[in-house]
């Protein structure tokens, strides 16, 4: 029956400044009342929100911005919230190209940089610093073979990252093959996930159809 | 399909009057009274899926099932599934052997000696798989509802006003799964790459050579000879690979094998694989 | 002073569920409280938000969800929000098998497919195959038996998608066993002569016992 619930979860929900004739326009589905009582009706709802989050017990507030309404936290917070954006640990990051080359070295460690670049088909020199750098893998000697390249395995760390009590853990190829070609059932309801199948589909395109045999 | 519907529709009439009955026809009267259509295989997910189903529709009590009935219906259900589809899922035709052992064992006569709580109801693991599954069943709705709640709710996040634009660079939030996949997916272009150039005339044993290097050198498991053949199409790149397998295997660097007679032949690496190819890159001029 | 605006701005702010001890870590720079105290100012503080936003008056609500506590609209005023929010987050819309098994993994976790498709009457792999795709499950290590299955459990992202403040919360199988074993009573009684028809059936078995066993 109030407008302030619904205006008040508008007001959050909305991603930019929104303007009261949009909330209007949105409740008048709901509510029968004329557009010119609603829209007054809803200018009252919302001061009152104004005022109830303008009490000190608040830490966030409702404010008219750019010509709509909003809601944020207020400024004597911002010190605080400032420090746990400081303080937030991202989850494990990593680009395409990283995370190619980590996984080749988590199932075929220890391997060297070339073998890497060549199972993967570009180099992969440029990411190893990156993974070096997250602690994600290390060096583990130097192969016997001409030039003496080093050798690379995963750390502790990188156990720790994917929830690993060792590498043994991770999924062998036909385990995983055996879950992939079963699941052609449908469990979802159609059209969905294509962004990442995209994106997966780009980036091989883009990667394959390097010209191998030139320099043999 | 009508035919079955209507069947279904009567149903729950026949069972006071077949039991009434009591007599053999009358029984095998009832397993032919199929009261569910077969068209609608697909329904049922599975075995269990199909006993609750036969249960349910009939209001019987599933801590007493009649399982001569049952089973006779159960396998009707079958029969006709393979009627329709050879191939049905070996989990149907392992309740049946299921059934048939619990029918037979009920069969037998009680062993008067033993004490009446060990001669436990050969139904009862059965039972409890029902009601198992039909638990999870609930839980599975419950989910959907929970699922459904969460979906109406939204959540704004204020924080990315305060978190700098460093790291903009798209990047993905990774786990074991992710990289299983994208390892297979390393392999399945390594696989897939195109091994010669578009110009096949000018190919070399050399390269081919080469190419089966790093086509082994991802591979711990055997491959199959057609596997390497595939992609070849001119004579001469047949020739140069054919030339090159000899090499290798000459050089004791892999091993063919072909179980029998035009079998398939497989192709896998000698234990000495790596240091023998490192050797020829220095004198691979050889082959040319 | 008090600490229920403080709060109140880090869950706002706060992108995914923020725990007490994230909270309470943040606090202790600005308070000079003893780590302990400060966590049960923090949860009192936090207990009187979720109270006051729970009134009707409010169409927001703070929730603790995933093992922490998060801000969002209330399920009340779905349609509205969705009617103007375009990016809700992408619905994951899964089959009754797939949350079957979700179930099955959710209440007896971790487990391997083995066990599952025991449980369900049918091979569960390739709806396994689609819960890890959608990140609701995830591997955990391997059963100490021969083959050493990979066992699975549930994730994060499965809490916050359905909105569980951890798996615990879920109802006990208890709950469903008396839900199921009620469904078939219900099934029985509509026939209004329930005596008289579980008699026969168990007449009617011993009779086809009889016969069968005499024909043999």
């Amino acid at each position: 029956m109030s407008l302030k619930p619904k205006i008040e979860a508008i007001i959050y929900a909305a991603e930019t400044p929104i303007t009261l004739d949009q909330i209007a326009a949105l409740l008048k589905d709901s509510a029968g009342t004329e557009e010119a009582e609603l829209k007054s009706q809803a200018r009252a709802a919302i001061d009152e929100l104004i005022a109830d989050y303008s009490s000190e017990s608040h830490g966030i507030e409702l404010r008219q911005i750019a010509g709509g309404y909003r809601m944020s936290t207020k400024p004597e917070q911002h010190d605080l919230v400032r420090s746990f954006a400081k303080s937030l640990k991202p989850p494990i990051r990593l680009s395409l190209q990283a995370l190619e080359t980590l996984a080749v070295i988590a199932y075929k460690q220890p391997i060297t940089v070339p073998e890497i670049s060549e199972i993967r088909g570009v180099d992969a020199s440029g990411v190893i610093a990156t993974l070096l750098d997250r602690k994600l893998i290390t060096t583990s000697g130097r192969k016997d073979v001409i030039g003496r390249p080093i050798l690379y395995k995963t750390t502790k760390e990188f156990l720790l990252r994917f929830g690993l009590k060792d590498v043994n853990e991770l999924p062998s190829m036909e385990e995983f093959e055996k879950l992939v070609s079963e699941s052609f059932q449908s469990d979802l309801i159609p059209a969905e996930s294509q962004p990442q199948e995209a994106a997966n589909a780009t980036v091989e395109q883009s990667e394959s159809g390097q010209v191998e045999t030139k320099t043999a | 399909m009508p035919e079955h519907a209507k069947i279904a529709h009567d149903f729950p009439s026949a069972p006071a009057a077949s039991a009434s009955a009591g007599t053999p026809t009358g029984a095998k009267r009832e397993a032919n009274d199929f009261p569910f259509s077969v068209a609608v295989s697909s329904v049922y997910e599975g075995p269990l899926d199909l006993l609750l189903d036969l249960v349910r529709k009939q209001d019987i009590d599933i801590y007493n099932i009649p399982i001569a009935k049952i089973t006779a219906q159960y396998l009707a259900y079958v029969e006709k599934l393979r009627e329709l589809d050879v191939n049905v899922a070996a989990e149907f035709i392992y309740m049946t052997a299921v059934l048939i052992h619990i029918k037979s064992k009920m069969l037998l006569p009680r062993d008067p000696a033993a004490a009446s709580e060990e001669q436990g109801d050969p139904r009862a693991e059965l039972v409890n798989r029902l009601i198992e599954h039909e638990k999870f069943k609930s839980a599975a709705q419950m989910l959907m509802q929970k699922q459904q709640i969460e979906d109406a709710v939204r959540s704004n996040p204020a924080i990315r006003e305060f978190i700098g634009a460093e790291g903009t660079e798209p990047e993905i939030a990774a786990d074991v799964i992710d990289l299983v996949k994208t390892f297979q997916q390393v392999l399945e272009r390594a696989r897939s790459r195109p091994m010669i150039q578009v110009d096949e005339e000018t190919v070399t044993v050399s390269q081919m050579i080469e190419y089966l290097r790093r086509r082994l050198s991802l591979e711990d498991r055997p491959l199959r000879l057609k596997e390497f053949l595939r992609n070849v199409q001119s004579r001469q790149a047949l020739v140069c690979m054919f030339l090159a397998m000899l090499e290798l295997v000459r050089l004791q660097a892999i091993q063919l094998r072909q179980d029998r007679l035009f079998g398939e032949i497989l192709v896998r690496k000698h234990d000495g694989f790596d240091a023998i190819m490192l050797e020829q890159t220095a004198v691979k001029d050889d082959w040319k």
